[in-house]
């Protein structure tokens, strides 16, 4: 139905709120997270310290485990996580202007501090704390590529070491898993499927400020001794490892959550929530991404939050999944690590393969090449993705009979993911290729995202996997997918849709030259990584043999191009965000929704319920100025 | 062009952040207060007919990381009382393929080894070590206090490998202190110049294998020993 | 751009009109979809059961450990000082057959809900599914007390005291669902929707009843 | 814009990917013999013929992709910032260029894939009368049992030309025993025996590597091994304390039992 409202009807944010509405959020924002956190926290140290330290063996785990749990259900309830289901249990329903006031009306910008509901918020919210994220793991690879310098260097001790290792993966993983499903799959998905929020806004919500909670406890690791387990935290060395371990866990378990409620939020908008007329169909690429990402990561997340639970039991109650002398064993813990492991790769590439898809259709200017079997594909290396863990595992002898079947299914993953290389290549395929920045990384993704894929075959197959497995050539392999790939993607993502989150455009010469020094920083990094592995260095070692020297060397110099780089564009995104040239609504000329809602978007996006007639990849079809939109719409 | 001058200056801040962070991290390596130790001269002397640099180390094995020595230096600063540790230094210096001899003044108690195999004396002169007065070339694998092992870093000295296991001290007599510690002798020839790293083999450490704690935190039962 | 009528409650950001099915249906989906992903942490806690089992590392199924794991050594066997015994059955079974009854009845008050629309009737059925659930959790406290073996006593021992805390930590949420159900039907704050909050606490509500079932059998009688 | 005909572009995308077809198989036949360890046994020369055979399969169809992106930047690049007056050609799809695609990178999986499990079951080939040799890994040091001669060596010594089976086992946390020049990998897991076997067919000295992140000291978990003539071999297990006999016993290869 179209309402015949007049466009020039008051925006929802004028509204003029009831003086007591929002109740508690009045009062609530990240500063009362952070203090009430830290009052549970030290409570919870305190009475864990009184009560619990007399046990000798595990008295410090369980303080540590205590205190970073009443951290994070702290700072949670400080920013407001919890009022609404309290007042849904207590029967005391949010009014419509309470609920008017959490999505941030009348506050400016201190809703972006706040518990807020807005989908637009939360994905900004998001972009902010991606970037952050970024800037801490790539902080530690500096640490890692300097200590690498020399073969018997003495920068760091290899306790520091391992553990920067470590918590350069983690960071690096959650920033990577959040960094498209958080900005865009919060801020534009809804918006491309002519939704007015997410399905449900108050769990977005939560998804991030979990996300912000479980930060401060990853990096709390540094002060309790250290990670010296690797991301993997392989078991039983995580069993052995300090206390530092039980914040890592509670990380993990809190990142859990958030995931979780993300990946439902996603998958019910995108079933649920669509415009009238916006059929299967007609659902863009990106949308389709953002859906089979946030499911995937559904069935990946409870594995990593079991054995991260069973690992912590194991440190603070003594119980032996993990544990050989006891009955234990690493397999139990590695089989878990990876049934999420793996899947978790994909959760972390569909979505940002799928924005390059997106930009690709816009600055061809064509429509996406067989959307159907891009479509297909994705849900292919998804299906596929949840069958292959074990590869992982090749050589750890769990279980020798399964290396053909499980090269099998790794192997097949390669024919989903060269179905995305023939969409991306066909759409360019007599486009006018419009070489904006997006454009710049769109065709950076092409070319990494190749080389990462030819060489995870070497890996798949065992005769070079029993040579490359828990070598550096493994490394430089997912570098290539996960920075050269996804990150990239991400990347394109972040210049593409900069205009409509910020309404100013990133500065194009900035930008071009922080993209050479990104693309070449890369190239020559992960050569020199590439060396490495084919020499023979393992992985994670603080020092090494010195036949092993100049590969290193290459490699960290790549490394120190490829941080620059990335400087220059944070400081490309925050000089633009204060002081860009203003953009247009649509200055890409495209014709997905989001493109056609004026910016800034006003509160629930559409001033008149959409109406979609058409895909949005008509390019060449209808005339240029047409959208997708029907006549409802002005 | 205003816009690069800025990045640059970016660039720069970004440079100095870097370097603060990876000046902390460096400072958490732990610095023994001794210092390095360097290995005492004593002169020449004759092995198989070939002259060597005679040089001498002396080192303790401390059930009590937090206390001090009999010197009254501190052990291990900040060391857990439950910690064993290495003293005077885990940092050491000798001159290359010289003759070593090195005294482990044993005040620790003890218990099984993980793997026996380490009760073996191995890379020692005629490989045996000799333990109060007596030369052995291998103790009961269910009673050791510590083991001095000791290897070149990946691509230095591949021949190298030395490991001597240091009997306990009966329970009731463990002190940092303790009036007759098992004293420890043995004399190797240092390896081709490089770094060498040394650590105990013994599980003397906290949780799983009892290689936790002390045994996982480096400069309490590991350390280097620079041969120049 | 038509602002809300109250009388349909809970919506998004509130700004746009929802209709109470709409909101259910997608209650509904996200529901189902949790159900799914709990169902992979259930999957993998049966599987690490028959898996420790199998291994049978050390022979420490259910053998007991040494006093503490901090001062287990590997290698030699001398942990293994004598068999674990299993724990009482009954304790299991018993919180098994309360949750399947307490689900029942919230079943029930669905029912009523729907067909004779009786909110009467419906609170009664709630509060009986409450205080069957809360008396399982009794029991499983009880049964925290009574088990013959620690945390330190083996494969066994661990993954079945690991089944206890998942069971209670679902045990618990179901109980917060429930207690607000129940709460929001009495006062009556749970106005056009109520048989639909209903239908989906009913249906969180069997798969917790099916899932703890299916844990206490397999600890029960694989041992 | 001028529309050239689809032979035309064809041609020029063939010549591309041509070029960089060349590029990539020489790379792939030159490098890795260059850049990976010397090869000891038949798996090290497996992995390294993988490397090349695969990077020679991949070749074209990586340099089909970069072909068509290059030619597409070349010949389709709109000149200007600002945005193209008319769109690309409207082709939403070609089944046959998707079927063809599909085929094609099916038929390289089934080659892949057919690869991999030749090496499986050539692996899984038993020999007659081989050598039994116990790899222990503890935190952070290996260790090597000869059975039946009580010797035990921080340093891995073997015979040429004779089936070695390694049982390989942790006293502690998870590691790698990966002895490079010889090709294979298997994990030592605490409490827990795997059995990997080799055949080292070269005399000299090879590095032995921990594979796995094993706590603090794990880069230095490393030593050398030693492939040595048979005669050799027994003397050094007599040199390290074996009995003449049971050095001869378990060193010699039975006479006719010996293969190669």
């Amino acid at each position: 139905m179209t309402t015949t409202q007049s466009a020039s009807a008051p925006l929802l944010e004028d509204t003029i709120l009831e003086p007591k509405a929002g109740g508690l959020y009045r009062h609530q924002h990240a500063g009362t997270g952070l203090l009430v956190g830290i009052a549970l926290g030290f409570i919870g140290w305190l009475l864990s310290t009184s009560f619990l330290q007399s046990n000798e063996s595990f008295g410090s785990d369980m303080t540590t485990t205590v205190t970073m749990v009443s951290w994070v259900i702290g700072f949670n309830i400080g920013v407001g996580s919890f009022n609404a289901p309290i007042r849904w249990l207590l029967g005391h329903d949010q009014t419509h202007h309470d609920e008017l006031y959490a999505a941030g009306v009348g506050q400016g910008w201190k809703r972006y501090f706040k518990f807020c509901t807005d989908h637009k918020v939360v994905g900004t919210q998001y972009l902010v704390l991606v970037m952050v994220l970024f800037g801490v793991g790539g902080t530690l690879a500096m640490m890692i590529r300097t200590q690498l310098l020399s073969p018997h260097s003495t920068f760091l001790s290899p306790e520091t070491y391992n553990s920067i290792v470590s918590i350069h993966g983690m960071v690096m993983i959650i920033a990577t898993i959040i960094m498209v499903s958080g900005p865009f799959a919060n801020f534009v998905m809804p918006i491309m499927i002519g939704a007015k929020d997410m399905a449900f806004p108050r769990l977005n919500a939560l998804s991030f400020w979990t996300v912000v909670s479980a930060v401060p406890c990853l990096l709390a690791t540094f002060f309790l001794g250290g990670v010296p387990a690797g991301w993997t935290t392989y078991a039983p060395l995580s069993a052995q490892a300090p206390i530092a371990m039980d914040a890592f866990a509670i990380t993990i378990i809190t990142f859990v959550v958030s995931v979780t409620v993300a990946g439902i939020n996603t998958v019910v908008t995108i079933l649920t929530m669509r415009a009238k007329g916006m059929t299967f169909g007609r659902l863009p690429i990106f949308t389709w991404g953002s859906m089979i990402g946030g499911a995937l990561g559904l069935y990946a997340m409870p594995a990593f939050l079991i054995a991260q639970s069973a690992l912590i039991t194991d440190r603070v109650t003594g119980t032996s999944f993990f544990v050989a002398a006891q009955g234990g064993t690493g397999w139990l813990y590695e089989n878990m690590f990876w049934i999420m492991g793996h899947p978790e790769v994909y959760v972390i590439l569909i979505p940002p393969v799928a924005a390059v898809l997106e930009i690709t259709t816009v600055f061809a200017r064509k429509p996406l090449f067989a959307s159907k079997v891009a479509i297909g594909g994705m849900v292919g290396i998804a299906g596929l993705s949840i069958m292959v863990w074990a590869h992982h595992m090749f050589t750890t002898g769990w279980a020798p009979n399964l290396g053909g079947p499980f090269m099998l299914t790794t192997e097949l993953i390669s024919i989903p993911t060269g179905i995305i290389f023939l969409c991306l290549i066909g759409t360019l395929w007599r486009g006018q290729i419009w070489t904006r920045l997006p454009m710049f990384f769109v065709y950076l993704f092409l070319w990494n995202f190749i080389i990462g894929g030819v060489t995870g075959i070497y890996l798949s197959d065992l005769p070079a996997d029993q040579y490359f497995h828990g070598n550096m050539f493994v490394t430089a392999h997912f570098h290539y997918t996960l920075l050269g790939g996804a990150m990239i993607g991400a990347a394109a993502a972040v210049c593409f849709w900069f205009p409509k989150m910020t309404t100013r455009m990133l500065n194009e010469r900035v930008g071009k030259v922080s993209f050479w020094m990104i693309a070449i920083g890369i190239q020559i990094t992960y050569y020199g990584q590439f060396l490495e592995g084919f020499e023979g260095m393992p992985r994670r070692v603080a020092n090494y043999d010195p036949q092993f020297l100049h590969a290193n060397l290459i490699s960290s110099a790549g490394a120190y191009l490829l941080m620059a780089g990335w400087v220059v564009m944070a400081y490309n995104i925050v000089s633009s965000w204060r002081s860009g040239e203003m953009a247009g609504a649509n200055p890409w000329g495209s014709k997905t929704l989001e493109w056609q809602v004026p910016t800034p978007v006003p509160l629930e996006n559409f001033l008149v319920e959409p109406i979609v007639v058409a895909d949005a990849y008509g390019y060449g079809e209808t005339p240029q100025t047409s959208t997708q939109l029907g006549e409802g719409h002005r | 062009m205003k816009k690069f001058a800025w990045a640059a200056s970016a660039l720069i801040l970004a440079a100095v952040l870097l370097g603060a962070v990876g000046l902390g991290f460096s400072a958490q390596t732990y610095q023994p207060p001794a210092g390095v130790v360097i290995a005492r001269d004593l002169g020449r002397t004759i092995l198989h007919g070939k002259s060597y640099h005679h040089v001498s180390l002396d080192l303790s094995t401390y059930p009590d990381s937090s206390g001090v020595q009999p010197d009254g230096k501190p052990i291990h600063p900040g060391g857990n009382p439950s910690w064993p540790a290495y003293g005077p230094s885990n940092l050491f210096q000798v001159p290359a393929n010289s003759y070593v001899t090195m005294t482990i003044k044993q005040y620790d108690s003890g218990e099984p080894l993980n793997n026996p195999w380490f009760a073996t004396v191995a890379g020692t002169v005629d490989g045996t070590a000799t333990i109060d007065g007596k030369r052995v070339h291998q103790i009961s694998a269910d009673h050791i206090g510590h083991t001095f092992t000791m290897r070149g870093l990946p691509g230095v000295g591949s021949k190298f490998f030395l490991n001597v296991p240091l009997p306990p001290l009966p329970e009731p007599l463990v002190a940092n202190d303790a009036k007759h510690p098992r004293i420890i002798t043995f004399s190797f020839i240092s390896g081709p110049k490089g770094r060498y790293v040394w650590n105990c083999e013994f599980p003397c450490g906290q949780s799983v294998a009892g290689f936790g704690g002390a045994m996982s935190a480096y400069g309490f039962m590991s350390g280097y020993v620079n041969v120049v | 751009m038509t602002l809300i009528d109250e009388q349909h409650g809970a919506s998004a950001t509130g700004g746009h009109h929802e209709s109470v099915e709409d909101r259910d249906l997608k209650e509904r989906i996200a529901l189902w979809l949790f159900i799914a992903g709990d169902g992979v942490f259930f999957l993998l806690q049966v599987f690490s059961w028959f898996y420790l089992k199998g291994l049978n590392v050390h022979g420490m199924w259910r053998g007991a450990a040494c006093s503490v794991s901090a001062a287990c050594t590997l290698g030699d066997g001398s942990d293994l000082t004598h068999i674990v015994p299993k724990a009482a059955s009954w304790h299991s079974l018993t919180v098994a057959g309360l949750v399947i009854l307490s689900a029942a009845c919230i079943w029930q008050a669905e029912v009523r809900a729907r067909k004779e629309q009786n909110r009467g009737e419906t609170v009664a059925w709630v509060s009986l599914g409450l205080v069957t659930l809360i008396a399982g959790i009794a029991v499983l406290c009880l049964q925290f007390t009574a088990l013959p073996f620690k945390t330190i006593s083996g494969t066994y021992a661990s993954v079945f005291i690991f089944f206890m805390g998942s069971v209670i930590a679902h045990l618990c949420l179901t109980l917060f669902i429930g207690l607000a159900v129940w709460n929001r039907l009495r006062r009556g704050s749970a106005n056009l929707k109520w048989q639909l909050q209903l239908r989906l606490a009913r249906v969180w509500w069997v798969w917790v009843a099916f899932s703890g079932a299916v844990l206490a059998l397999v600890s029960t009688y694989f041992a | 814009m001028e529309r050239p005909s689809t032979a035309h572009i064809v041609r020029g995308i063939l010549l591309l990917t041509a070029i960089m077809t060349a590029i990539g198989v020489a790379l792939g036949i030159l490098l890795p013999n260059h850049i990976m360890p010397r090869q000891m046994s038949a798996d090290s020369h497996a992995a390294v013929m993988t490397v090349i055979v695969f990077s020679v399969a991949a070749a074209p169809v990586a340099a089909l992709v970069y072909a068509v992106g290059l030619y597409s930047l070349l010949r389709w690049r709109h000149k200007g910032a600002e945005q193209p007056t008319i769109d690309g050609a409207p082709i939403r799809g070609n089944n046959a260029v998707t079927t063809t695609w599909l085929i094609v990178s099916t038929v390289l999986v089934i080659f892949v894939l057919g690869w991999g499990l030749t090496f499986l079951s050539s692996a899984a080939t038993p020999h007659a009368d081989p050598l039994e040799v116990n790899v222990i890994g503890q935190q952070w040091a290996w260790s090597f049992q000869y059975p039946g001669t009580g010797v035990e060596s921080s340093k891995l010594v073997l015979p040429v030309n004779r089936e070695v089976h390694f049982h390989v086992s942790s006293k502690d946390v998870t590691h790698g025993f990966w002895p490079q020049e010889l090709g294979i990998q298997i994990d030592a897991n605490a409490l827990q025996s795997s059995s990997i076997s080799t055949t080292p067919d070269k005399l000299g000295s090879f590095s032995v590597r921990c594979s796995q992140l094993c706590g603090l000291y794990h880069a230095y978990m490393q030593t050398k091994g030693e492939v040595l003539s048979q005669k050799n071999f027994a003397a050094w297990l007599q040199a390290n304390g074996a009995s003449a006999s049971s050095a001869s016993r378990v060193a010699v290869v039975a006479q006719g039992r010996a293969h190669s």
